[in-house]
């Protein structure tokens, strides 16, 4: 067996674009295949869960797991590499705070289901099936399959993670950037995250064009309305995250035109990130009585969807409270 | 412009003047009434002595009639009634158990009555309402010869007026003053005229009539302007009596402010009851013409 | 969010306050729970914290047992969280590792049973532990103090203070709104119970206002702006004009004499309109300043723009100046007094007192006058329609105590009103009658004052009159006003007819009452005075600190208790002075700058424009001297890094968490 | 605790300057009133960050308050003002939380109302009476117990 690290890459509830990310290394990926030894990667290649069992405990080096856990499956596989890896790595938004998949945890268990398997106009499942736990096999014989979960879970809230890397995606240099940081010396203090603890207006193009005095009087939706390409979104009335959101991705959305949605995730001093959403955007509107007020909110439709658009899992209240089984 | 309207017995009976005149005066304006159907007598402030709830019941049905017609809002120009209407909806609002006792009673001819109607008097409508304009387009003959005062009575403004200064109203003075009439200042315009107290202790009765029949004499009023039957009825009829016990001229002609507004219109005396008033003296009448 | 750090040493004390604590919350349950806190190393109750011996018991164990945290459980912060923080820094523990717990208040004052409040107790005592862990150093910050003092409202409140400061050197502005000092009680004839001058005693102390040359006093002027902070306001005064120039005019009334008006045509302030001036005038003979003024709402030069200007060419001394602008003056003082007194009821609410209605209904302040020497009538009491009272009847509570007028009782009605009885006794010789709900005469002489009329032959009757009417019902009372009243103690009605009616009206914040408080801001009690910071012991003190009150702008009072508030305001206002320094609780905010993103957001939160965004850095940074504490930019900040003094968020956070988890 | 003596537990936020005071003068006043409530001072109803208010829910309250100066009589000018911006979009989230409008409540009461503390204490309390309990963290349990089924060694960790 070689001497160099050994890496895994698992994936959770997430698109696959994480995994699309490591891929988007381009040349890169093989100065680092040249540097380590992939153990477990199955989107890319084939390794059984068997494989991974075999392996001593803490004999992986870095395992990065991206996505939310969701299911059973998910889960188990989670522990399975936190027994044998010495370092876990949150990779992405949905494994480091449930990412979008946590949305679901507004709704429950049933209304997911329901409205995928059955509700789709998509689907055609006439005798409404839907998953379940057990089966029976073309030999007649019992299959235990993965539970579906009521609840999407970041993946710290199932195993310890020892970094985190937000994003949605982690972009290319980041990626780099911290295999590098982890095959070197010098770690960072555990349960870090490895981004600048500095917020996106940090290393915003925009910085400059935002006023001192900002005072918003009606928030817009961006689908809706014409984009500025040079001032500050915020002092446009869109609801930019960027001053709640880490820094780190150079603020690639803002220069596509797009406000920041927060995959970074907030800084270290904010426990809930969509409290602090609605701290900022509320200080920074106008109006001095009710109608004033509610006027100016009037075009943020989905406050929950657009201030823990990332964040839901962690969250201080993690979903809605009332919602069935 | 419709409203609710609620007349009362008073006005088919001792009162019929003040009717006669009122619904001349709405027609001229164009004021549309439309009365409730069946409706019964408010029981006035003597049957509250014998029994609440019942009384409570007497004019919640009016009331209830009115919600069932879909209306929110009465005119009754009668004071006792305008007072006791208001007294009922302060009752049930206030205390939910009568309003349930009175529901119950009210369920037995399958009607419920909510407690919300607005109570509205003539005076606050026509003043509130801007009918003003309508009554001065309207006004034919001015009446600037003659001199009167306003005397509201207490029933109308104390407890439940809100739409007038219950201790210095001002709504009648403001619409007689648009016939031209020089209206005169009178402090006692919102004292007792004594009510039934004229039947039970006459003296006192009598007192409290005096009064206000010298100073109105004293001020040189040609007539007192009313608004209420009971004080028309009291003021006009212990005039004969009470310039035998004080022996003292006082006597006056009482006219209904609809009456005053009326003349000023050009309608006849006989279309607005004014020549049912007691006190109509022929120099007076002539005088009016 | 529990952190046991082995170098937190906590002293925890709850006081019994007597039995106003101990009565309701089990005190030693608390004791017990607490002792039983990680890091907690003493846990103690007391029958009374704030005490010498309970304060060195704190002393002594922090010393002894090397505690850096304390927590007591007593009274209000607002009331001895600066007893207890003395005491940390007698110990030599930096003050604001305190936190207190308002088990008195919050708890024991307003909840009588006494599980529930000691549950209760119990929760709020382990939040502080909780919080107080997160606690920080901090040092309380100087700011040096300005040495002049304002003084807004010229009555006797204000001219007191003056004067009292001015003695002791310092610099004093007097500001009033209306051409002369001397207020209310420049207009009053004689004072209760004493029955001495109110002009021979006031006139002297408004002489030394004009003479002593450290007051500036600026008349028919008002206070439009004021900025900053204690020790340090800028304050920017209106000067309207007055169209004769104060320090050339000596008083002499040649321009009055000259006027283009010969008869005086205007209603006379001064005298509440029972006498009439001219457009240029003096206020009263012992104004101060003794000067003329043109009233340019009358004036026929400012009228028409057309007169002979007879005034211009009778000064001998060329005061009068037509082109008079009104000036916004900017001062800089340290400390501020409020001294804007009251204004009287205005009777014509109630209309059955027929105030404006009858002529012979006076207000107790014209009567005031009218029994004044140098009043509308030189003393004689000659009423509206020329004739003299035989019978005189004055109505306490007028706009006091009442449901539909003023709920308070306006202190000195019944006292002037015994005065008046005794002066128009007096002037008249009438038959007086009072009507009183209940007489109150607290006061040193005041009760002796009261026997003596009764042994005048004034009439009391206990009711409170229904109506004044001109109606007579029988010969006697033809021609008077008649008052009926239910004489409560006889149990009868009676009509008693006068001749003259006197309404002893009650006392209300006076008109620009909230205006001041919004360029103040200082609060406002329910009834619309200013709001004391504490009813018996800051009862001059607002909750801006270098604002005093004094006299009736806080609520009504008479001359005696106006004089000692104008002390009071003084010596408070002088002892801030006189340190040199004010020392401002460290409450304020600041950057973490190395992890500010510079996202201004902010910036126009605050109030004070105490943050401002650093072009070089790219960050924002917060002045410390003009930041206030409110703590909004804190709430704000969508990273966290701006940072509230004492009001950290994991100092709160782990409060919230104390109160719901323990156990 | 169970359902039946289930008291409402209730956090406060109030101003230093008015309702703060309000509340010593409810005090000094002797009122009396319902125990629910418990206080937390803050120097402007500016300071509180919507993160305290889910931070309290989280932690089990079932209702918060939040006390500050009438409009226009902020001691800091416009603090309140901003209070009620935060607390006006705060509900509008809250509500898709599935968190009851009344268990929120932002109120102005100044520093010579000590009357109002009580009835707004009084009533909130009833208010929250009649909703139930909210029970966050009990929530959060019941959420998790489908963890538990599994035997997942020593790294198993819960939230909370």
């Amino acid at each position: 067996m070689s001497s160099k690290p050994k890496v895994a890459f698992y994936w959770c509830a997430s698109c696959g674009g994480c995994e699309e990310a490591v891929v988007d290394l381009a040349e890169d990926i093989l100065e680092v295949v040249k540097l380590v030894d992939i153990v477990f990667w199955p989107v890319a290649m084939d390794f059984k869960k068997r494989d991974v069992e075999a392996l001593p405990d803490k004999s992986i080096n870095i395992a990065f797991i991206n996505g939310a856990i969701r299911t059973s499956e998910q889960e188990e596989i989670a522990y399975l590499l936190r027994e044998k890896s010495q370092l876990i790595i949150a990779f992405g938004s949905c494994a480091c705070f449930g990412g979008i998949p946590a949305l679901a945890n507004l709704y429950s268990k049933f209304e997911v289901l329901n409205d995928v398997y059955i509700e789709s106009p998509t689907v055609d499942n006439a005798a409404k099936f839907l998953p379940q736990t057990t089966s029976i096999d073309n030999n007649g014989k019992q299959i235990e399959l993965p539970e579906f979960y009521s609840q999407v879970r970041a993946l710290d809230e199932i195993i310890s993670v020892d970094y985190y890397l937000p994003g949605c995606a982690p972009t290319p240099k980041l990626i780099a950037n911290t295999i590098n940081m982890l095959l070197g010396d010098n770690l960072p203090t555990a349960g870090s995250t490895l981004l600048p603890d500095i917020a996106l207006c940090e290393e915003c193009p925009r910085k400059d064009s935002k006023p001192t005095d900002l005072s918003i009087t009606e928030y817009k939706r961006i689908c809706e309305n014409l984009v500025d390409p040079e001032k500050c979104l915020l002092a446009q009335g869109f609801l930019c995250m960027g001053p709640i959101t880490r820094s780190g991705c150079e603020a690639l959305c803002i220069k596509g035109n797009m406000p920041c949605t927060g995959c970074l995730g907030p800084t270290s001093r904010v426990v809930d990130f969509g409290a602090k959403a609605v701290s900022m955007f509320a200080s920074l509107s106008s109006g001095k009585n009710e109608e004033e007020i509610e006027k100016n909110y009037a075009q943020v439709m989905d406050p929950v969807g657009t201030f823990y658009r990332y964040h839901l899992s962690k969250s201080l209240l993690r979903g809605k409270l009332e919602r069935g089984i | 412009m419709k409203y609710f309207y609620y007349p009362g017995c008073s006005l088919r009976g001792m009162g019929k003047a003040y009717e006669e005149s009122w619904l001349k005066v709405c027609q001229k304006i164009g004021i549309h009434l439309e009365e409730i159907e069946d409706w019964n007598c408010c029981g006035s402030t003597t049957y509250l002595g014998f029994d609440e709830i019942k009384s409570l019941v007497l004019v919640s049905r009016n009331l209830a009639m009115l919600e069932k017609e879909g209306g929110s809002e009465v005119i009754t120009p009668c004071i006792a009634c305008y007072y006791l209407f208001n007294r009922t909806n302060h009752n049930l609002r206030d205390y939910p158990q009568l309003k349930t006792e009175t529901n119950k009673m009210l369920q037995e001819v399958g009607l419920t009555y909510s407690g919300n109607v607005k109570v509205r008097h003539p005076l606050d409508v026509l003043v509130n309402d801007g009918w003003m304009e309508k009554i001065s387009q309207n006004i034919e003959k001015r009446l600037e010869r003659f001199k009167a005062v306003c005397y509201y009575g207490c029933q109308l403004l104390r407890p439940y007026c809100e739409f007038d200064n219950p201790k210095n109203p001002k709504n009648m003075d403001i619409l007689v003053s648009l016939t031209g009439v020089d209206v005169l200042d009178y402090p006692l315009k919102t004292k007792c005229c004594g009510a039934i107290i004229t039947s039970n202790i006459p003296e006192k009765g009598l007192e409290l009539v005096y009064v206000l029949l010298k100073e109105a004499r004293k001020r040189k009023a040609d007539f007192i302007v009313v608004t209420c039957p009971l004080c028309q009825f009291n003021l006009e009829f212990q005039q004969e009596k009470i310039m035998k016990v004080y022996e003292e001229d006082v006597g006056l002609p009482i006219l209904y402010y609809t009456q005053v507004l009326g003349l000023a219109m050009g309608i006849s005396l006989k279309e607005l009851g004014i020549t049912r008033c007691l006190t109509l003296t022929p120099e007076f009448e002539r005088s009016l013409i | 969010m529990s952190t046991n750090n082995k170098e937190i040493r906590i002293g925890f004390y709850i006081c019994h306050c007597g039995t106003n604590i101990a009565g309701v919350v089990d005190v030693d349950k608390i004791r017990e729970f607490i002792a039983k806190k990680d890091n907690v190393v003493v846990s103690r109750n007391y029958k009374y914290m704030c005490s010498d011996p309970g304060q060195e018991l704190i002393q002594k164990d922090i010393q002894e047992h090397r505690l850096n945290r304390i927590v007591v459980a007593s009274c209000s912060p607002l009331l001895h969280e600066k007893t207890f923080r003395n005491t940390l820094e007698k110990a030599g523990l930096n003050p604001f590792y305190l936190q207190m717990v308002n088990v008195r208040e919050h708890v024991a004052w307003v909840h009588s049973d006494n599980e529930k409040a000691t549950e209760k107790a119990k929760a709020l005592c382990n939040a502080a532990i909780n919080r107080v862990r997160y606690n920080k150093p901090l040092e309380k910050k100087r700011v040096p103090f300005h040495q002049d003092v304002l003084i807004i409202g010229g009555g006797i409140a204000g001219i007191h203070s003056a004067l009292i400061l001015a003695s002791a050197g310092k610099k004093v502005y007097l500001v009033e709104k209306k051409p002369t000092i001397g207020g209310h009680m420049a207009m009053f004839d004689k004072t209760f119970p004493t029955l001495d001058c109110a002009a021979c005693i006031l006139t002297p102390k408004m002489s030394a206002i004009k003479e002593n040359k450290n007051v500036v006093l600026w008349t028919n002027s008002e206070v439009i702006k004021v900025e900053g902070y204690v020790g340090n306001f800028k304050v920017t005064i209106k000067r309207n004009p007055r169209y004769v120039r104060e320090d050339l005019c000596i008083g002499c009334g040649q321009c009055i004499e000259s006027c283009s008006y010969k008869e005086a045509k205007y209603p006379d302030e001064f005298n509440l309109g029972l006498s009439k001036r001219k457009p240029i005038y003096i206020p009263f003979p012992q104004a101060i300043p003794n000067s003329a003024i043109i009233d340019d709402k009358t004036c026929i030069h400012f009228k028409m723009g057309k007169c002979k200007q007879m005034c211009l060419s009778a000064c001998e001394r060329n005061a009068i100046d037509f082109n008079q602008k009104e000036e916004l003056r900017e001062i800089q003082v340290g400390a501020i007094i409020v001294a804007t007194g009251f204004k009287i009821y205005d009777p014509q609410k109630e209309p059955e007192y027929g105030y404006g209605v009858y002529p012979n209904v006076y207000t107790s302040l014209e009567v005031e006058r009218l029994i004044n020497a140098s009043g509308p009538t030189a003393g004689e009491v000659i009423l509206r329609d020329g004739t003299k009272p035989k019978s005189i009847g004055i109505i306490h509570c007028i706009g006091s105590r009442s449901e539909k007028a003023n709920k308070w009782c306006s202190r000195v009605c019944c006292m002037y009103s015994l005065k008046l009885a005794y002066l128009l006794k007096k002037h008249t010789h009438a038959e007086i009658y009072n009507f009183y709900i209940d007489m109150r005469t607290p006061g040193k002489m005041y009760e002796e004052f009261y026997d003596r009329l009764l042994m005048e032959r004034v009439h009391f009757i206990r009711g409170k009159v229904a109506e004044v009417t001109d109606i007579s019902l029988v010969k006697e009372e033809e021609g008077k006003l008649i008052l009926r009243v239910e004489d409560t103690l006889a149990s009868v009605i009676r009509r008693i007819p006068v001749d003259m009616v006197v309404l002893s009206v009650g006392l209300e914040p006076s008109e620009d009452t909230q205006k001041l408080a919004h360029i103040l801001n200082i609060g406002l009690s329910a009834e619309g005075f200013f709001q004391e910071r504490h009813p018996k012991l800051a009862p001059v003190s607002t909750f801006s600190e270098g604002i005093f009150i004094a006299g009736c702008c806080q609520g009504p009072k008479d001359i005696p208790d106006t004089v000692a508030q104008a002390g009071a305001s003084a010596a408070e206002a002088m002892a801030m002075i006189d340190a040199g320094y004010f020392e401002i609780e460290p409450i304020t905010a600041h950057v973490l700058d190395e992890f500010c993103s510079g996202c201004k957001s902010c910036i126009n939160i605050c109030p004070y424009s105490a943050i401002s965004y650093d072009e070089s850095k790219k960050k924002v940074f917060v002045n410390e001297t003009l930041c206030k504490g409110c703590g909004t930019c804190s709430a704000t900040c969508p990273s966290g890094v701006m940072k509230q003094n004492l009001f950290e968020d994991d100092q709160i956070l782990n409060e919230i968490e104390g109160l719901l988890v323990y156990e | 605790m169970s359902e039946q003596n289930w008291e409402p537990k209730i956090i406060a936020f109030f101003c230093n300057w008015c309702t703060y005071t309000a509340a010593d003068l409810a005090g000094v006043s002797k009122l009396s009133y319902a125990p629910n409530v418990k206080i937390i001072r803050v120097m402007c109803s500016g300071r509180v960050d919507p993160q305290f208010v889910l931070y309290a829910f989280a932690n089990g309250a079932d209702g918060v308050l939040i006390g500050g100066c009438h409009p226009g009589d902020c001691h800091y000018s416009e603090g309140n003002y901003k209070t009620l911006r935060r607390i006006s979009l705060l509900k509008k989230m809250l509500t898709q939380f599935g968190i009851e409008d009344d268990r929120m409540r932002l109120e102005w009461i100044s520093g010579a109302e000590g009357e109002k503390v009580k009835t707004v204490i009084n009533e909130m309390t009833e208010n929250i009476r009649k909703l139930g309990p909210l029970n966050i963290p009990e929530k959060f349990i019941t959420w998790d117990r489908e963890l538990e089924k599994r035997n997942r060694g020593s790294e198993y960790k819960l939230r909370v």
